[in-house]
């Protein structure tokens, strides 16, 4: 019997991807993930561009996190150049960086994955049932975008970030004023997490190695090491060797696996495992309240670790908002030479990487961005391929797609983000 | 009156004009409760069929499936309105349009071969009739907005389309080109953003395209005199907005004007 | 000569320090003060308290196209003359609404109007260059006129208090000698005042100006002083280099040289951005548009600056009747120079110079009015 | 009154033919007939070479083109004391550029076209006079020609203004 | 309390010009492919008894949420009861008055604008030439003038259209002509069924016998046929001081404050629209002014 799924179009993903499973005996004979957007090359664009432009190309990557790509290229700009950053500017990035969480997550898990968890279609949906949650999380989403306007003129594509620091400090009354709003929106945050404990959420478990940057002293999405559940821990610069991108056989996209050959897992998901030390006593309160404890290997609760970071950055974001007094020049001047370097954040949805090449003219003449959905791409399908046998077979098609469906929603893929995140179909004769 | 029936589709784009739509929070309730939303993958897992009233399209044409894919819209779809510079110009996927065919894949992927794109990226209207074009990179939410408000109220939709100028002086925001000698694509680069680049105290780089008449060969001798590296005029204009023919016709003379010399 | 008393007319000299209790008797009388500071590598207009803010040592240099803040040392506050901002701001915003209409609730095809909620504010300029005085006097004959004035422009008006600063300083764009409105101010202020080495010279316009003094620690100024002053406003004379030689004829020569070739030439350098429209003192253009607030019962009518050089502007049903750069700059400079004097009975143009200053274009509209003056028409 | 006489005082009420000579009458009488035509009448036909020209003393004649595709169409028509089929006497003398219908019952003076251009010819006074007239009346057709052209009063369906 | 003096200048007015009063359309007449008639009353019983306006001057119609729309009135000047405004559909604001029907409201301000100077024009030969959505402006000239026909010499109405049904008022035409007014109509194509002229304004003053020194000239239309129906009245050396046009130009506030509507020295909403050709001519006939 040959019984194939096809999921032509998923929905409420960032990007556009399809699903294709090709099963016989009750056997998975094949697993696609095929994501049909397009390649974009903007590693290939990046070449002989000015570096001070590389912040606003590589925002173009993908409209819900841009930051976290701005973030990135800046830091590994900053390193091949060699460029000092103020403290100032150290906490403003990271402020933008937590209104970036805030919309980002909050996107993820009202809009996009919570109609899984309620048997609903979209929020629009869900409103109907709970008029009042949906409000009162688009008011907390919009509390991110306002902040990121603040900072950088428009949430999406912000402009004021670059080489160095930023364009002009922010004024200082516009981010004052969010004060009380983001007051309010930590204890909404703390709401949503325990709203999303009373979820009910299929029971799925994988042992994973989760792959996250961290900080001693903070939380880390800025700024930190890359560590391993493995126990591995690297510096920035040697996340090259330790975490590669390799051809798979009979496939032409590139995984991501470490340098013992595993897949792994980035993500929210990761961080909380990682770095659950370094949250806040908001966040961690929380946690314990909901009894989230460590280590987690549900894939499906990387929505209560989302609505944990969502405290924590909120908390954050309250405390920089009230000492954000900016005083100097708003970037760092520096000589240019020739030179290489990378860098390192937490985009909302996971590790992401970025190495240059740069000239003493200002050029650049080779960029690598690896994002974090490549990251996790091998062990989705790994997941994926769990999953199907479970759901397959004895459940109606629509349902089962629907399971797996929102299996690869729980993960966050954010698809046009995707660089060189592509395969193509290969058919088996 | 029946409610319209509104699609979003995405073609080749970073999501950030759809998003758009989701970052409407204020308005979103409202917004759905006045349109039906039958297509909108990145919103609802809720799939209605065509025809639609309304189609807005977010993305260029850059691959063989996405240009069929356009055409069977264009079939279904009353109304179709590109949204961002992506549809309405080709986008930052257009960039590859100034380079060899195939040169841009071999840098990036080990097996160029197995990708099936097209050579150049393009609008979507190079393709199919488009109704109504909203610029920039990303789209202002709010434009977006009024033209779905416009096309409730049966009315056309207020998109002003003069320079960015206007808008800095209105907003009391100083000059950089002239204050501080910063290359400002703003005196020919279409309203729409609110002139946010030079209210950060940086020159605009076009993201919302040519304003109509823009006259370029004005601008470039002024943009060259002051050029903080060599080369950043071609590079302001052939940037996101790139391949909107304005901005690529005046490229393309100012590169040949150069080689001669 | 000099006179003992405060009266208008009368003029007396107070010291430097003293003009910060004068700025906070206008506090006291609830009055929002606004004045010149350093911001974004020029001077802008924006809310001051006290002496401390204004631009204190520094001077421009401008030229077409480019303005340079230079920095002098020198105590004065005054030395730098106007950046790219108005005073009209204050009195014609850059964006307003005009009107909001509201659904009635029983959605009958009726609408109530609420007027736009809006405190209103009483402004003291601290610090009106004569050109810009001139500029606020011409604006007054368009926005006050008696049979249809704008409510918008009236109230912000009255209430306004001016302190005039006369210019000793004039920089290189400036040409107000030629349009007879400066570099001293001869009216339409409440205070004119002209900084001295250690002292200001106050020259009293109105009762209200007197009001703001009564308290102050002030003298009657002397020959000596006064002597000073005039002698630093003909030094200003003398240094202002533009000249519009005869503006009064441009009338006709503008209006009979419409098909000049000159239109042509400087069409192929002008942005048509608009900038020198938005910078003038005098430009009083909008446009009003309607917007609907969902669930689309409420609707605000904004009213925001326009300018000749928006294709939009001059839309008309079938087509644009200024389809063209050389249309719509030939609009402009006629507009300003030429057609004013029989609408307004004045030029529309006084001499301030932002026009060439903030032109990113670069262009010198002098140097456009003399090849026209000069050339053969076609 | 003779047929001659009525004729002769028929192109008496011609306005541009009072400058001429009484003389001349006799002489554009000996070229001419009146006539007179129903409505609905052909008086030539677009193509043919039908060698006359036609002034218009009552009635109402349209110049019409036949489109292929379109059929005749109406571009212009003669009222009293107008001229028609001035290409007949122009110095290349062509082909019928358009047709005549009579719309209302007309009187009408017909004249021979190639006598008239002799006539001319021979006397150029009496031809400066003809020819004069002729220029101003292709001018005026000239004219409406351009104004249809421009379609002055289309409606440009919704495009530009708010109004 | 005594009032100081101040450096500001004193303004009596306190008018709120902006504000639109309320009205209700009462009657829709379709006069011609997109062309109605839309008859209006005010709400306000007070403004509906004091309103008045002179033939030429226009309001300032409006939709909240679709702006304003500066149309000419074309009712009778005397007979106010409702108010007349005849339309092309054009625009945002035209399509949605329209869309309201009978028993809508609209906001109307107004009237505003010069009038046509039929006192001064007393004892003359008034030729009327009008084309396409020209003539509704010149419909309360031809009221006026048969109100007062004893008034004037000869008036001739030349009137061209697109095709014979695009003619507007076609049903007033016999009582226009039986109060003595000479109507002379055009069109531009046609059919067999058209008995009437073709050709344009311009030419028909080809078959008129003006005397220019007792004859004036009224004439709204196109921009293009307003300069040749005042050529031709020129040639035929009518004074240009009594030659007078109606233009249309982007108005939006409707008293010379929004600056949209100029034209050299003339604001078009308030200088006009009604404009003597004498002043008006010389910027007419430049090119893009």
């Amino acid at each position: 019997m040959t019984n194939n799924i096809s999921i032509p179009a998923l929905a409420r993903v960032e990007g556009e991807g399809a699903l294709y499973i090709r099963t016989k005996d009750n056997k998975i004979e094949e697993i696609e993930l095929n994501i049909y957007e397009p390649p974009r090359f903007f590693e290939g664009f990046l070449q002989g561009r000015y570096f001070q432009e590389v912040p606003d190309i590589t925002a173009r990557i993908c409209g819900i996190c841009p930051v976290a790509y701005q973030m990135s290229s800046v830091k590994a700009l900053e390193k091949a150049y060699s460029v000092e950053i103020s403290q100032e500017v150290y906490n403003l990035r990271r402020l933008m960086y937590c209104a970036e969480y805030i919309e980002s997550h909050l996107l993820h898990i009202y809009m996009l994955q919570a109609p899984d968890l309620l048997g609903t279609d979209s929020i629009i949906e869900i409103a109907a049932i709970a008029p009042d949650v949906v409000k009162k999380a688009l008011r907390s989403k919009k509390n991110g975008n306002d902040l990121l306007k603040a900072i950088g003129g428009r949430s999406v594509h912000p402009v004021n970030t670059r080489v160095g620091g930023f364009y002009r400090w922010p004024d200082t009354e516009k981010i004052k004023s969010l004060f009380e709003d983001f007051k309010w929106g930590l204890e909404f945050a703390k709401e949503t997490v325990r709203w999303a404990a009373e979820l009910d959420y299929p029971d799925f478990e994988t042992e994973y190695e989760f792959v996250a940057t961290s900080h001693p002293d903070f939380y880390a999405i800025y700024d930190g090491d890359v560590v391993s559940s493995s126990g591995k821990r690297v510096t920035v610069d040697q996340f090259e060797t330790a975490y590669l991108e390799s051809q798979v056989p009979q496939s032409t996209a590139l995984h991501s696996h470490t340098s013992e050959g595993n897949s792994y897992f980035v993500g929210p998901l990761a961080r909380y495992n990682l770095n659950f030390d370094q949250l806040r006593p908001a966040a961690k309160e929380v946690a314990k309240e909901i009894g989230f404890e460590v280590p987690v290997h549900n894939p499906y609760q990387g929505l209560i670790a989302r609505s944990i970071e969502v405290v924590e950055v909120y908390d954050v974001a309250l405390e920089l908002i009230e000492s954000y007094n900016p005083q100097g020049s708003a970037y760092a001047e520096f000589d240019l030479k020739d030179s290489e370097g990378c860098g390192v954040t937490e985009a909302p949805r996971g590790l992401i990487y970025h190495r240059y090449k740069v000239g003493k003219d200002g050029l650049i003449k080779e960029a690598k961005i690896t994002p974090p959905t490549a990251q996790n791409y091998a062990q989705m399908e790994l997941d994926l391929a769990k999953l199907a046998p479970q759901v397959l077979f004895d459940r109606p098609h629509e349902e089962a797609s629907l399971a797996l469906e929102h299996l690869l929603r729980s993960y966050d893929p954010c698809i046009s983000c995707s660089t060189h995140f592509l395969k193509l179909k290969h058919e088996h004769v | 009156m029946r409610k319209p029936r509104i699609a979003v589709h995405k073609f080749s784009s970073c999501d950030g004009c759809q998003l758009g739509i989701l970052n409407l929070e204020d308005e979103l309730l409202d917004l759905v409760g006045a349109v039906e939303i039958a297509y909108f993958l990145e919103a609802t897992s809720k799939i209605q069929p065509g025809p639609y009233d309304v189609s807005l399209v977010e993305g260029s044409v850059s691959t063989p499936h996405e240009l069929k894919r356009i055409k069977d819209i264009r079939k279904e779809s009353g109304m179709l309105i590109t949204i961002g510079t992506c549809a309405t110009a080709g986008g930052i996927q257009a960039l590859r349009n100034f380079t060899e065919p195939g040169q841009l894949a071999e840098s990036v992927y080990d097996h160029p071969d197995y990708l099936d794109y097209l050579d150049l990226a393009t609008p979507v209207s190079q393709h199919v009739k488009v109704d109504l074009e909203i610029w920039g990179c990303p789209v202002n939410k709010y434009q977006l907005l009024e033209a779905i408000i416009a096309l409730l109220q049966q009315r056309k939709p207020n998109l002003p389309s003069h320079s960015v100028c206007l808008d800095c002086k209105r907003n009391s925001t100083v000059c950089v080109m002239v204050a501080r000698g910063i290359p400002c694509v703003g005196p020919v680069t279409r309203t729409g953003c609110g002139a946010l680049c030079p209210a950060n105290g940086r020159g605009c780089y076009g993201c919302f395209g040519p304003a109509p008449q823009a006259d370029l060969d004005a601008m470039i001798p002024l943009l060259n005199a002051v050029e903080e590296y060599p080369g950043q005029t071609v590079h302001l204009l052939r940037n996101f907005a790139g391949y909107a023919p304005d901005f690529r016709k005046a490229v393309d003379v100012m590169l040949e004007e150069s080689s001669k010399k | 000569m000099s006179k003992q008393t405060l009266e208008v007319g009368a003029t007396i000299i107070i010291s430097k320090p003293e003009l910060n209790n004068l700025l906070k008797n206008l506090s006291d009388l609830d009055y929002e003060l606004a004045g010149p500071q350093v911001k974004d590598h020029t001077v802008v207009l924006g809310p001051i308290e006290s002496l401390a803010e204004l631009p204190k040592g520094y001077t421009s240099q401008e030229e077409p196209g480019k303005y340079t803040l230079i920095s002098t040392g020198k105590e004065n506050y005054f030395d730098v003359t106007s950046g790219p901002q108005t005073w009209k701001k204050y009195f014609f915003p850059p964006r307003t609404q005009l009107m909001i209409f509201q659904q009635d609730p029983d959605k009958s095809p009726t609408w109530s109007m609420v007027s736009p909620v809006e405190e209103l504010r009483r402004y003291a300029l601290i610090g009106v260059r004569p050109c810009d005085l001139a500029g606020i006097q011409i604006q007054d004959k368009i926005f006050l006129a008696d049979n249809n004035c704008d409510p918008i422009y009236r109230d912000r008006r009255e209430g306004a208090f001016i302190l005039a600063v006369n210019c000793t300083e004039p920089c290189g764009t400036c040409f107000c000698t030629s349009m007879g409105t400066g570099p001293k101010a001869e009216e339409g202020f409440d205070l004119a005042l002209t900084e001295g080495k250690d002292h200001f010279l106050i020259e009293i316009g109105s009762e209200v100006g007197i009001n703001i003094l009564l308290d102050l620690d002030w003298k009657a100024a002397d020959v000596k002083h006064q002597k000073a002053a005039e002698a630093a406003l003909q030094a200003a004379r003398e240094k202002i280099n533009l000249n519009l030689p005869q503006p009064d004829n441009l009338e006709t020569e503008l209006l009979s040289n419409l098909e000049h070739p000159q239109w042509d030439d400087v069409a192929g350098r002008c942005l048509s951005c608009g900038s020198c429209t938005q910078v003038c003192p005098t430009c009083f253009c909008w446009d009003s548009t309607d917007k609907t607030l969902l669930p689309g019962d409420k609707i605000i009518r904004y009213r925001s600056w326009d300018s000749c050089f928006n294709p939009d502007y001059s839309y008309v049903s079938h087509g644009n009747t200024r389809p063209n750069t050389r249309s719509r700059y030939r609009q402009w400079l006629t507009h300003k120079f030429a057609s004013w004097y029989e609408q307004y009975g004045s030029s529309g143009c006084v001499g301030c110079g932002r026009c060439i200053t903030w032109c990113p274009g670069e262009i010198n509209h002098l140097e456009e009015i003399a090849a026209i003056r000069e050339g053969e028409p076609s | 009154m003779t047929p001659e006489q009525e004729l002769i005082s028929a192109l008496q009420t011609i306005p541009w033919f009072q400058d001429l000579n009484p003389e001349y009458f006799d002489k554009l009488a000996g070229i001419s007939s009146l006539i007179e035509v129903e409505a609905g009448e052909k008086l030539y036909q677009q193509g043919d070479k039908q060698d006359y020209i036609y002034v218009v003393l009552k009635g109402r004649v349209a110049v019409e083109i036949a489109i292929p595709g379109k059929g005749r169409t109406r571009i212009y028509t003669a009222e009293p004391i107008e001229m028609l089929g001035w290409s007949s006497v122009t110095p290349v003398v062509r082909q019928r550029t358009a047709s005549a219908v009579t719309v209302l019952p007309c009187l009408l003076v017909r004249m021979k076209a190639s006598k008239l251009q002799k006539l001319c010819d021979q006397n150029h006074s009496l031809g400066y006079v003809v020819m004069r007239r002729i220029a101003n009346v292709a001018a005026s057709r000239l004219l409406v020609t351009r104004f249809q052209l421009l379609d002055i009063f289309s409606h440009s369906s919704d495009e530009g203004s708010n109004v | 309390m005594t009032v100081l003096t101040t450096s500001k200048p004193i303004s009596d007015c306190t008018s709120d010009s902006m504000l639109p009063m309320w009205a209700e359309i009462v009657k829709i007449e379709q006069e011609a492919p997109r062309i109605k008639t839309y008859w209006m009353k005010f709400k306000d019983p007070i403004v509906q008894d004091t309103y008045s306006f002179q033939p030429g001057q226009f309001n300032l119609l409006t939709i909240p949420g679709y702006g304003e729309a500066a149309i000419s009135i074309s009712s009778h000047p005397r007979h106010t009861e409702a108010i007349g405004h005849t339309i092309r559909l054009a625009g945002n604001v035209t399509h949605a008055i329209d869309r309201l029907g009978v028993g809508g409201t609209l906001g109307v301000r107004g009237p505003y604008g010069s009038t046509w100077p039929l006192e001064k024009l007393k004892g003359l030969d008034i030729y009327i030439a009008a084309g396409g959505i020209g003539l509704p402006p010149l419909r309360p000239v031809i009221y006026h003038i048969m109100d007062n026909r004893a008034d004037y010499g000869k008036v001739v109405l030349i009137y061209g259209a697109r095709t014979p049904e695009d003619l507007q008022f076609t049903a007033e035409h016999d009582s226009w002509e039986k109060a003595g007014i000479e109507l002379m109509i055009c069109v531009d194509s046609c059919d067999d069924t058209w008995t009437g002229l073709v050709g344009v304004v311009p030419m028909l003053f080809y078959r008129l016998r003006i005397e220019p020194k007792n004859s004036a000239l009224l004439t709204c239309g196109p921009e293009i046929m307003i300069h040749f129906a005042a050529y031709e009245a020129i040639a035929r050396r009518v004074p240009r001081k009594r030659i007078f046009v109606s233009l249309e130009k982007n108005m939006k506030c409707g008293f010379g404050s929004c600056g949209r509507c100029q034209l050299g020295p003339y604001f078009v909403c308030k200088d006009g629209p009604i404009f003597n050709y004498k002043k008006i001519g010389p910027y007419l006939e430049v090119e893009d002014f």
